[in-house]
């Protein structure tokens, strides 16, 4: 781990871990601070933390404020009816939530994608990820208090709703991934549209690294803040940004790829850092990639053709199990069901990349500063609902 | 079009100066390797039964190494193209996971599942085992199943094999009353404060008005 | 889709006005005006100077500039306007909610916004007002075992502070309300009540958040307190008085801004401290602690803080603007006398405010005024590009840094004054 | 100017109780106006993010920056001192500007000191 700021790094970590070491948690002189559900920077989430003076050494995470039970209601609804509610957990991220149940499905139910509803589909998971990660960064960038990122990708957000909605027909619940490909074929002119749009964006993308990236108070709240060493992002087994920016380039694209990303030509993005500067900057290099991702699903896309298999009104297959997972905003995002033969899935388990990287919010934020906490906790891109499901 | 990702490239490795950020196709004898995965074969969408007849080499070797070590202690469920299920005891379970921890390279639990089977008075748990560590097998995932009784749910807990299991078993006390022996909190996470029933993912639990 | 509220274009702002303008005139000529001569037909009307004195009379007689002028100019003298209106209270209040207005309007088009639109049909121009009257009507909840005294006394004694700030401004020759002659001292321990008035009401509040928040706030003015003295220090070296209107007509031709950029800025710097203002807004860092020791304010409290908090911006501008920008000096742009030269009716007399009206301090008020909007707008700028700092990095740029910078500015304004620029004979030195 | 008297600053005062003047009033009258539902005792909590208040609102915290405060008390006051001296500058010789120079001097090697133990977080 060759950092540039390591020093940085190694100071914080020796100034948190003194005034660690000095109390036990239940210490009288430690306030007890709740964070969330009702605070402006937590989420419907909830952590406890103890504070001494402007050091955090203690901190209990106690999500559930929006369990839905997904996993119990997909028990009761057969293979088609579970997508719409499937998608409630992350509505800005519904094409991927959906796109990993569908895989897992078809899997188990053994049809086959033609490969232009394969196109399609990886399409939408493109467009909803950039969705999902400009919502994720304005809400960065208001942690952070810079409200002009807040407003700007909230924005430039509606680019891409404006398209998934002139494809799908919704704004964000989409249900448009199916099991046996997409709902309907892309409306006319979508792909003049889409490249118009990617234009502008990348314009977009660069001002953000000017106004957001490259400010030097950003910097300085931000780097050496909250690190993660490649072998704690293992053994904590986080994924997706947060991996990457500890230095594992995973991608389940990549290293698992599911339909058409085996053609698609792209690189992983990572960084070696961990802190919390890393972890912002690499879902923003990832929407860079995005972009270029996306121009090669449209080239590459057959002209015409089957977007959806034939399937049985209510399909089902033989007794089995599977697990699928694909790339989400948020890391890898699998769907472990098993089924008895019959319509409906027997047991249905959603393993998110929320859920996963919650783990290191207590490992990372014991030792940090108070102000430190808004950067670390929202850069480890946890989406609460997702998580309690 | 190279040219271009090529700039690109060179763009995201200069723009923050500070940040040593690589590119994953950057021409290195150490990376050199992870360009593999690009044709690697996908777990494709046949049937499960056709898959099953022809085990592919990879995964066949992996699972015979553990065959090797344990014997008869592990019972092979199935062995696909990036997949392989494994079952075994609860007393070994500890073992085999830290021999897959250690010699086979599977560093973290990516979910742990449980499922409950009221015919066998059985629960299911089953950990899904993945590796960032060892380039080759990034993609593959070893689901490590062991059963135990529905009346006295008790299993040992892996969080000292693998750190990630901690909310992952947590939630499968919670939900399915599985008691992780070794696990520090037992306890309530995700259902509400005053939760006063069955767990919910048992299949006694019937959701209401359905 | 929803439909988009148009952009904004003078035309259509010329036109609202306008508009706005034909309906009270409409509802004057047939509303109001036939309901006053309905009421003066029944009406007896009293008798003056052996006439009726009808509305017109009476009118006539408000309108004769021999009798309101002179009551208009003694009035201008006496010490109640001054403080109330002029240099005062009013003004004071009045650019604080211009400030509030324009911050609005300033940041949605730096984010691509559009900002207040629909209070008031003309851009939002009644969203202040909106929002005073929403916070008037709002339940005031004081948290249970708080300190009540002192939380109902801390936002008036914030607004009152605030407002004794202003008092030591000198906006044009001779206006000003308490004319010092150690003027930026007092300025300097009346801005030291502020930490003690949030730590007092965040102490009161029997509350976490505001707890921390207030000490936050106790740490940053206390850290940018002593650069923004210093800073100050070299202005003062180079006028050789602590009276602000001395220090003012001290750089008559020459800005002190000239001499001293470096001042300027460690004063820029720490008075955007001083105010809470984006990048040092810790003390309210919502997503941190809550709203910081404004958490348990509600209604009217948090209004009047609010009110409390831009008349302190504007004070703060207006003082960088004595200090550094030459206070109220500028070329004279107003003429002699407002109208044509001659005999005039008594109509162009009231028009024209003869014997009110007096160019050099139009002109300085006009001059001030435009610079300290200046320096608002650059003290409203850092909250559309800069994210919030952390305190331990604040504190080692309060301590470290702007006390070095602000150092080296007083070394060369010692060397400008030894040098003889500046000084009792300096070849700069007016009068 | 003419001869500092206690009665400059009055106007100070003046403007001060104009100010309490005109806030009193907006108080009163949103006291007056706005509606006041006491039947709720979980309204009138203190602040702790949807969940029971836990612990003392007020309680003993201290800042690791405390030092800094201390520091105040003393450069505060020497900031101040440098007006007097600043303010007379023009009519003082300009040998009484080398004592200053001392002055400063020794402030300057106690202000290194106190930052470098105000570094060191230690000691609070």
């Amino acid at each position: 781990m060759a950092g540039v700021h390591e020093s940085k790094v190694d100071e914080a970590i020796e100034m948190g871990m003194q005034v660690v070491k000095e109390y036990t948690a239940d210490d009288d002189r430690l306030m007890t601070l709740s964070v969330g559900p009702q605070h402006p920077g937590s989420g419907h989430f909830r952590f406890t933390i103890k504070l001494d003076g402007d050091y955090i050494v203690y901190c209990d995470p106690d999500p559930g404020y929006v369990h839905r039970g997904e996993e119990k209601m997909c028990e009761y609804r057969n293979f088609i009816q579970n997508i719409p509610h499937l998608e409630r957990p992350v509505i800005h991220d519904s094409a991927n939530i959906t796109y990993s149940y569908s895989l897992a499905v078809e899997q188990l139910v053994g049809i086959e994608v033609p490969r232009r509803g394969q196109f399609i589909r990886a399409l939408t998971s493109e467009l909803d990820r950039q969705v999902y990660t400009l919502y994720w960064l304005a809400i960065y960038g208001i942690f952070l208090g810079h409200s002009t990122m807040f407003m700007w990708p909230t924005a430039d957000r509606e680019l891409f709703i404006d398209l998934l909605d002139s494809l799908t027909g919704a704004r964000v619940t989409h249900a448009f991934n199916i099991p046996g490909g997409v709902r309907n074929d892309v409306p006319e002119g979508f792909k003049e549209k889409t490249l118009r749009h990617i234009a502008y964006y990348e314009k977009r993308l660069k001002e953000y690294e000017d106004i957001f990236y490259n400010n030097p108070l950003l910097r300085q709240r931000t780097e050496g803040v909250g690190l993660l060493t490649k072998e704690d992002a293992i053994k904590l087994g986080v994924t997706g940004s947060v991996l990457r920016a500890s230095g594992v380039p995973f991608d389940v694209r990549k290293s698992e790829p599911y339909d058409i990303y085996n053609e698609i030509d792209f690189k992983v993005q990572y960084m070696r850092t961990g802190d919390s500067f890393a972890r912002a900057y690499v879902p923003f290099l990832d929407m860079k990639e995005s972009c270029n991702i996306m121009r090669q699903l449209l080239d590459k896309m057959p002209e015409s053709g089957e977007v959806r298999a034939k399937l049985q009104p209510n399909p089902k297959g033989p007794a089995g199990e599977t697990y699928r997972r694909v790339e989400s905003g948020r890391g890898a995002l699998g769907y472990y069901i098993v089924s008895d033969g019959t319509p409906r899935p027997y047991r249905v388990k959603i393993s998110v990349g929320s859920f996963r990287n919650i783990l290191a919010l207590p490992h990372l934020l014991v030792g940090s500063k108070l102000a430190d906490m808004p950067s670390i906790y929202w850069a480890l891109n946890y989406w609460p609902v997702e998580a309690d499901r | 079009m190279s040219q271009d990702q090529d700039n690109a490239a060179e763009k995201t490795n200069k723009k923050p100066e500070n940040s040593d950020i690589v590119n994953r196709t950057e021409p290195s004898a150490k990376l050199a390797s992870v360009q593999k995965p690009v044709t690697k074969p996908a777990p494709s969408t046949n049937t499960l039964t056709k898959k099953e007849a022809e085990p592919p080499a990879f995964e066949k070797a992996i699972v015979d190494k553990l065959v090797n070590e344990f014997g008869n202690k592990i019972n092979v469920i199935y062995i696909r193209p990036l997949r392989m299920k494994i079952m075994v005891e609860p007393r070994d379970v500890l073992a085999i996971a830290i021999f897959l921890r250690d010699n086979m390279g599977f560093d973290h639990a990516e979910s742990v599942a449980g499922t409950d089977y009221p015919k066998d008075n059985q629960i299911e748990v089953i950990y899904h085992l993945g590796s960032y560590g060892t380039e080759t097998m990034e993609g593959h995932i070893m689901a490590l199943a062991t059963r135990t009784s529905r009346n006295d749910a008790r299993l040992p807990s892996l969080i000292d094999v693998f750190r990630s299991v901690e909310y992952h078993e947590r939630e499968t006390f919670e939900m399915l009353g599985v008691y992780f022996e070794g696990h520090p909190r037992n306890e309530r996470f995700l259902l509400p404060e005053d939760w006063a029933d069955i767990p919910p993912l048992r299949r006694e639990f019937r959701i209401k008005g359905r | 889709m929803a439909s988009y509220p148009q952009e904004f274009r003078f035309g259509n702002f010329i036109a609202s006005i306008i508009w706005l303008v034909f309906w009270v005139l409409l509802i004057v000529t047939l509303v109001a005006l036939p309901l006053i001569f309905i009421i003066l037909f029944y009406v007896p009307l009293p008798l003056a100077n052996g006439e009726v004195l009808t509305p017109y009379l009476f009118l006539s007689m408000v309108v004769d500039p021999t009798r309101t002028l002179p009551i208009l100019q003694f009035f201008m003298q006496t010490d109640l306007f001054k403080i109330a209106v002029f240099p005062g209270f009013t003004y004071a209040a009045l650019i604080a909610a211009v400030t509030i207005f324009v911050e609005r309007k300033f940041l949605a088009k730096m984010q691509l916004r559009i900002g207040p639109l629909y209070a008031g049909k003309i851009e939002g121009i009644f969203q202040l007002l909106a929002d005073g009257l929403k916070l008037v009507s709002k339940e005031i909840i004081v948290p249970s075992g708080a300190d009540k005294p002192i939380f109902w006394a801390a936002p008036i004694a914030f607004v009152a502070t605030a407002a004794a700030v202003t008092a030591l401004i000198p906006v044009a020759p001779g206006w000003v309300v308490a004319d010092l002659d150690v003027g930026i001292v007092a300025v300097f321990a009346i801005l030291g009540f502020f930490p003690l008035i949030a730590l007092l009401f965040s102490w009161a509040s029997n509350s976490k958040y505001p707890f921390i928040g207030g000490l936050r706030a106790l740490h940053q003015l206390i850290a940018f307190e002593i650069p923004f003295i210093l800073s100050a220090l070299s202005a003062v070296l180079l006028a050789g008085t602590l009276n602000l209107s001395g220090i003012a007509e001290a750089q008559q031709p020459y800005w002190f801004v000239l001499f001293l950029p470096i001042s300027a800025f460690v004063f820029y710097i720490s008075s955007l401290a001083e105010v809470e203002r984006v990048p040092f807004d810790l003390p309210e860092a919502e997503s941190e602690i809550v709203a910081g020791w404004l958490t348990e304010t509600s209604g009217m409290i948090y209004g009047l803080i609010q009110l409390g908090t831009y008349i302190k911006l504007y004070a703060l501008s207006a003082i960088f603007v004595v200090l550094f920008l030459g206070g109220w000096s500028g070329p004279q742009i107003f003429p002699q006398e407002l109208g044509p030269p001659g005999e005039k009716t008594p109509l162009e007399q009231m028009l024209t405010l003869e014997g009110i009206y007096n160019p050099g301090t139009a002109n300085a008020i006009f001059w001030f005024t435009l610079k300290t909007f200046g320096v608002i707008m650059l003290m409203l700028l850092p909250r559309g590009i800069s994210p919030r700092i952390r305190i331990d990095i604040l504190l080692h740029t309060g301590w470290y840094k702007l006390i070095v910078l602000s150092f080296i500015n007083i070394f060369i304004a010692l060397a400008l004054v030894y040098g003889g620029v500046f000084g009792p004979e300096g070849i700069l030195t007016s009068g | 100017m003419a001869e500092e008297t206690v009665l400059n600053f009055v106007p100070i005062l003046y403007m001060l109780g104009f100010g309490l003047v005109a806030a009193i009033p907006a108080l009163v009258i949103s006291r007056l106006i706005s509606p006041r539902r006491r039947f709720n005792p979980v309204k009138f909590l203190p602040m702790e993010c949807g969940q029971m208040p836990s612990g003392e609102g007020r309680s003993h915290f201290m800042m690791q920056y405390y030092s800094y405060i201390l520091m105040f008390v003393v450069f505060d006051v020497m900031a101040i001192f440098l007006y007097a001296w600043g303010a007379s500058l023009f009519s003082l010789p300009r040998a009484a500007t080398l004592p200053m120079m001392a002055f400063l001097g020794i402030m300057f090697a106690a202000m290194g000191y106190a930052l470098f133990l105000s570094g060191r977080k230690g000691i609070w």
